[in-house]
């Protein structure tokens, strides 16, 4: 299945993510290099509150050191002393940019758990939203990584065109952000009256507007200067380093769990797996851009093609699955989202393990940002894309 | 009427070069005044709906119609602010920092030649004096991110006084090709007076950015880059840059003294503008001044600063009579109302002193139809500028900081060397 | 009125300002200058040294020469100072300012600048008929213009210092060379 | 129920009866005895091509004598395949990391050691992730209350009575 290009055996020599040496010696009278500087976890193009000290020489930086966990609510725990329902809602709480599709993923490993399946209608949904939220999430990330590097303007656009999709969101379930729109075995939902009008309205609104940000940005001079060879990682290292998602396949490598592992009923979709070249910004925003169109391909397909029939499978009232474990991944915006759950035959969890994509693909920061300069942190920053709740849980 | 008032009025020098210490006091008065206020209210009111409307927004809406009292809302806020002096913070340098920037870039304004005598002096150096003084703006800068005792400030000052080093010189060799140019007349001698500029472009007929085509309009390029470079705007803001700096050399400061930087800011905004366009726009000279100067010419030209008055006032007209028809919008919409009134006011003002300017050139009406023809080309084209600087801020990302240098460097600065000498040869050759 | 502010005033310039500026000039030049030796901060040694330095462009201004008046803000004030700060705050201040303000030899530079200015005072005194009196003769043309001329010459002829100043010029090059061939460890 | 595959079957004979390779929901994972860890995550991945850990986490079961199962999640990008290994430790003891194996194994092991308490051994720089350097407890050990917390840290830190 795999065709990457890359297709060394990972070196361990690769990258070690060496230690910064961060104690302040006596400085010398006249010493003008090595200036320590603490980014965040208050400063506005980290994202949230992600701490970064930096180690500089003058502009350049020599290393960077994560301080996270500002945001920790410890999840996991809350996961095992909730039952698998009353901790639906917890996930959307971690990456809150991408609500629908963590909540896709938790529904999915228990349902596999329980050896349960959505039928088709409610999988037609599924892919739907999930879909939609994917285009959302990447919207944020166009929107704010472009104000990081300093255009203000693509922000504007993107959050105009989000609320279209939020709107979907609202009339579906409710809600807008934290959606709770899936249940385990299905959707809780009905569709609205108009839903795929909504949906098929969005599609024709929405994809010239892909087209307007790219005139804003794909050509523009300064934005090629400053995302092009800049935070460059190759696909041996992404792979060492378990960097999944649009980074992954910005770097050359075609993989995507959609296609690899395909999960919902993705593979009655037919869509593309954009992939990059040279793994830099530049590569890693036009696979985004890329995979919003595709996007729109996959939710045409999915809402011409909805079925009718129930939305919820046959699932017990109370959730109990038998004692077992299971391992489920998706492809989230951000990464491979998975999902550890054991279970000890109980109605909760006896043990549930988020695997956060955001939260591995932070770890390469460092590999791609030294040597760089300050100001190629936080277009690196923006580039991974990471959202701090998901990173910190 | 006092003898030092009426003997200045015929006058067709400035009061600075006429020893008419009165008249020099007045327009160091008005100019003053009236860049304070144009600056803290309609610049900052224009800046901020342009920026909007670029970015599918609307911008200030609430206070005043569509805004108009927004500025003065805010003044009132950051007058009115706690002055916060951080205790690791250089006290005396922090405290003094901001007015070394505003001195500077309000003093500029004393050369500036918004007309053949509506300016305060006519100094034998002024663009010397122009560059030198405005470049001094960054000392306040650079002064402000070492008193703060922080980090980001001082990288943000690093950044601002490297910047503004590199930058200066492709600066001042493109305006040296512009002086050069001056010199191209009978005599064979240059001026590096600002009213001394313009003349010699009317002398010779010709903005001096088609003179020597491309020469000319390459050298204007090279300064209208720098002059974004200069004033720390994007996509050269990285002084300020908020995502990797938080506010760059202003982070710790506040209320009024944050207030001055910004003021600061967008005065030197208007005064790199005013040099390019004195330098190479023809300054006061309206649009084909050497084919168009007939008296017929000059009267349709003369109703130019009426009409526009009667645009703006036409639009403010038709805002007012699309306000919402709720009573919430009703002192808005009164208010909108008087304020196109008043433009109004203003137009037929200004259409009445133009008809009444049009038939002698010794009348009195006739000396301020000339001056508000002067004043109004010179502004409109400063104005270009400035909508080009938010246009700059609405579309461009930010350039890196050795991105910025290497252009400065390696691209700019052996451009402008090279139309300098260009300039030169083909002035040579053409005299 | 003294004869070259007569000579001024005939040649139609207007007196620039009154005695009264020059001594409030001179003032704050010499108590910034002051000021540059005694503060132990760095910064604001600088600050005080661009006090001095506008302050003598105004001088500068008071005896037409605009010029150079104009240069000196330019150069000093504005390019070099920016550069002086730039270094300074480069610097780690806080072990310059523990530092001792003044070394050992003290008295010597006491010594030398109580010299050098016996010796200012000796040419003011003695040599007053040394010193051509320049300001009867100020010319038509402008201080830009002569001092174009003094280094350039005109209508074909060579300057009085043309080749002086190219001297010179080549003099700053080499310097420059030297600096950054100093400073950079490889090529 | 037991995994069968020519993979298994040649590490089964290499290894004996430290090997248990079972399967369950179609998802296969190795029960390795603790002895072999650092051997057959390297095998795994040199010679069986997992160049990919996805995740390294554990499971806490207070009332068995090895108190905690540590699992690794590997996926091979070219036969696109996954593989869970699993280990039982006891409190206290320490187990080899895998940071040389896989650079991403880093941040995970970090984060295990600062849920549950588990020494990696070899690891470049082990420390807390989530929590405070100086939080006393391992929040994801069962014994650990969901409203439980370091008082003292709280109190010292954040100068307030309680956090909650």
């Amino acid at each position: 299945m795999s065709d990457r290009k890359n297709d060394s055996t990972t070196d361990v020599s690769v990258h070690s993510l060496a230690n910064l040496d961060l104690e302040t010696h006596e400085k010398p009278y006249l010493d003008s290099n090595e200036l320590v500087i603490n980014m965040g976890p208050q400063h506005p193009a980290t994202h949230g509150v992600l701490r970064v000290i930096l180690k500089l020489d003058g502009e350049k930086v020599l290393g960077t050191e994560c301080i996270i966990g500002y945001l920790h609510r410890g999840v996991e725990k809350i996961g095992e002393n909730r039952t698998y329902a009353m901790f639906n809602p917890y996930v959307d709480r971690m990456d809150y940019c991408a609500a629908v599709s963590n909540g896709l993923g938790y529904c999915e490993a228990v349902e596999k758990l329980m050896n349960v399946e959505a039928p088709p209608r409610a999988q037609y949904i599924r892919v739907i939203l999930t879909e939609l939220q994917r285009i959302a999430s990447h919207q944020l990330w166009l929107g704010t990584h472009a104000l990081d590097i300093g255009a203000m303007t693509p922000l504007f656009y993107t959050f105009r065109d989000r609320e279209e999709i939020l709107k979907i969101f609202e009339r579906y379930c409710g809600a807008r952000l934290t959606t709770h729109a899936f249940r385990i075995g299905g959707c809780q939902y009905e569709t609205y009256a108009g839903f795929e009008k909504d949906v098929k309205n969005f599609l024709t609104f929405f994809a010239p507007k892909v087209d307007e940000y790219e005139a804003l940005l794909t050509t523009n001079r300064i934005w090629l200067e400053r995302t092009k060879n800049v935070g460059v990682i190759s696909g041996a290292d992404c792979i060492a380093l378990g960097v999944t998602g649009p980074v992954l396949r910005a770097s050359g490598v075609k993989w995507d769990l959609r296609k690899a592992q395909p999960y919902a009923n993705y593979s009655k979709f037919d869509f593309e797996i954009p992939i990059g070249t040279n793994g830099d910004t530049y590569d890693r925003y036009l696979v985004r851009m890329a995979e919003m169109r595709q996007s729109l391909r996959i939710v045409e397909q999915a809402v011409n093609g909805i079925p009718e029939g129930p939305i919820m499978g046959k699932v017990p009232k109370v959730i109990k699955p038998p004692v077992g474990e299971i391992y489920h991944s998706i492809e989230a915006p951000k990464g491979e989202l998975g999902y550890f759950i054991v279970s000890d035959g109980s109605t909760q969890p006896y043990r549930l393990r988020v695997r956060p994509p955001s939260f591995v693909n932070l770890q390469a920061l460092d590999l791609m940002v030294r040597g760089a300069l300050v100001a190629d942190v936080v277009a690196v920053i923006g580039t991974i894309d990471i959202v701090l709740g998901e990173v910190d849980r | 009427m006092p003898d030092f008032i009426t003997s200045y009025l015929g006058s067709k020098v400035t009061p600075g070069e006429a020893g008419n210490q009165f008249w020099a006091l007045v327009y160091v008065f008005i100019i003053f005044a009236g860049v304070a206020l144009t600056v803290m209210w309609l610049l900052n009111w224009i800046e901020r709906k342009a920026l909007a409307h670029f970015q599918v927004r609307l911008g200030p809406m609430r206070v005043g119609p569509h805004g108009l009292l927004q500025p003065f809302a805010d003044a009132l806020k950051l007058i009115l602010k706690e002055d916060i002096i951080p205790t690791e913070a250089d006290q005396f340098v922090f405290w003094v920092a901001p007015l070394i920037g505003l001195l500077a870039s309000f003093t500029v304004y004393t050369v500036i030649p918004f007309g053949p005598s509506q300016a305060v002096s006519d100094m034998n150096i002024g663009i010397l004096f122009m560059l030198g003084v405005s470049s001094l703006g960054v000392l306040g800068i650079v002064v402000a991110g070492w008193a703060s005792n922080s980090h980001y400030p001082l990288i943000g000052a690093l950044r601002s006084s490297a910047q503004m080093v590199s930058y200066e010189v492709a600066m001042g060799l493109a305006v040296v090709s512009a002086i050069l140019m001056t010199s191209m007349n009978a005599s064979g001698t240059g001026t590096l007076s600002m009213l001394g500029i313009v003349r010699a472009q009317q002398q010779q007929g010709i903005w001096f950015i088609f003179k020597f085509f491309p020469l000319g309009l390459i050298a204007f390029a090279i300064f209208a880059i720098a002059m974004v470079a200069e004033t720390n705007r994007t996509p050269f803001d990285l002084a300020e840059a908020e995502s990797e700096l938080t506010a760059g050399y202003h982070t710790e400061y506040s209320g009024l003294r944050w207030s001055l930087f910004m003021l600061a800011e967008y005065a030197a905004m208007i005064a790199v503008s005013s040099i390019a366009v004195a330098l190479w726009l023809g300054g006061w000279m309206h649009p084909f001044p050497n084919l168009l100067s007939s008296p017929t010419w000059e009267f349709i030209f003369s109703l130019f600063p009426g009409l526009t008055f009667v645009g703006v006032a036409a639009i403010a007209f038709i805002g007012a009579a699309r306000m919402p028809s709720q009573s919430f919008f009703r002192i808005q919409r009164i208010g909108l109302a008087v304020f196109a009134a008043l433009l109004g006011f203003i137009a037929l003002v200004l259409l009445v002193i133009a008809v009444a300017g049009r038939s002698g050139d010794t009348s009195l009406a006739a000396r301020f139809r000339e001056g508000i023809d002067y004043v109004y080309w010179f502004l409109l084209k400063v104005a270009v500028f400035i909508y080009l600087f938010i246009w700059y801020r609405a579309t461009w990302p930010r350039y890196r900081f050795d991105q910025l240098m290497r252009i400065g460097w390696k691209v700019m600065l052996p451009i402008s060397l090279g139309v300098l000498m260009l300039t030169a040869i083909v002035g040579v050759i053409v005299s | 009125m003294n004869p070259a502010l007569n000579a001024a005033v005939n040649a139609g310039m207007a007196p620039v300002a009154t005695p009264w500026f020059f001594y409030v000039l001179a003032g704050l030049a010499v108590a910034s200058g002051v000021a540059v030796i005694t503060r132990r901060n760095a910064v604001h040694s600088a600050l005080a040294l661009i006090v001095t330095l506008l302050s003598v462009a105004g001088l500068y201004l008071m005896l037409y020469a605009p010029f150079v008046a104009g240069v000196q803000i330019i150069v000093y004030a504005g390019g070099i100072m920016v550069l002086f700060l730039f270094v300074i705050m480069l610097v780690n201040i806080d072990r310059a300012s523990k530092d001792r303000q003044f070394n050992r030899i003290w008295p010597v530079g006491l010594a030398a600048a109580c010299a050098l200015m016996a010796l200012f005072a000796f040419a003011i005194v003695k040599g007053k008929a040394l010193f051509p009196d320049r300001g009867l003769s100020l010319p038509e043309s402008s201080n830009t213009q002569q001092i174009a001329s003094m280094l350039y010459g005109e209508a074909g002829r060579m300057g009085q210092y043309t080749f002086a100043f190219e001297i010179a010029s080549l003099l700053l090059l080499v310097a420059i060379l030297g600096a950054v061939i100093m400073t950079k460890k490889k090529i | 129920m037991p995994w069968t595959s020519p993979m298994v079957e040649k590490y089964r004979s290499q290894y004996g009866s430290g090997l248990d390779p079972l399967t369950y929901l179609g998802q296969n994972y190795l029960a390795v005895d603790r002895s072999l860890i650092p051997d057959i995550l390297r095998l795994l991945r040199d010679e069986e091509q997992f160049d990919y850990c996805v995740d390294i986490t554990a499971a806490h079961y207070p009332k068995r004598e090895k108190q905690f199962d540590v699992i690794w999640i590997l996926y091979s990008f070219p036969r696109n395949e996954r593989v869970r290994v699993k280990t039982q430790i006891a409190d206290g003891a320490s187990i080899p990391s895998s940071v040389a194996i896989w650079p991403t194994a880093n941040w995970l092991e970090r984060e295990v050691y600062d849920m549950f308490g588990i020494k990696f051994d070899g690891h470049p720089d082990l420390k807390r992730i989530l929590l405070p350097d100086g939080w006393k407890g391992h929040p994801l050990r069962k014994d650990y209350g969901i409203l439980q917390q370091d008082q003292e840290w709280v109190q010292i830190n954040l100068g307030i009575e309680s956090g909650q």
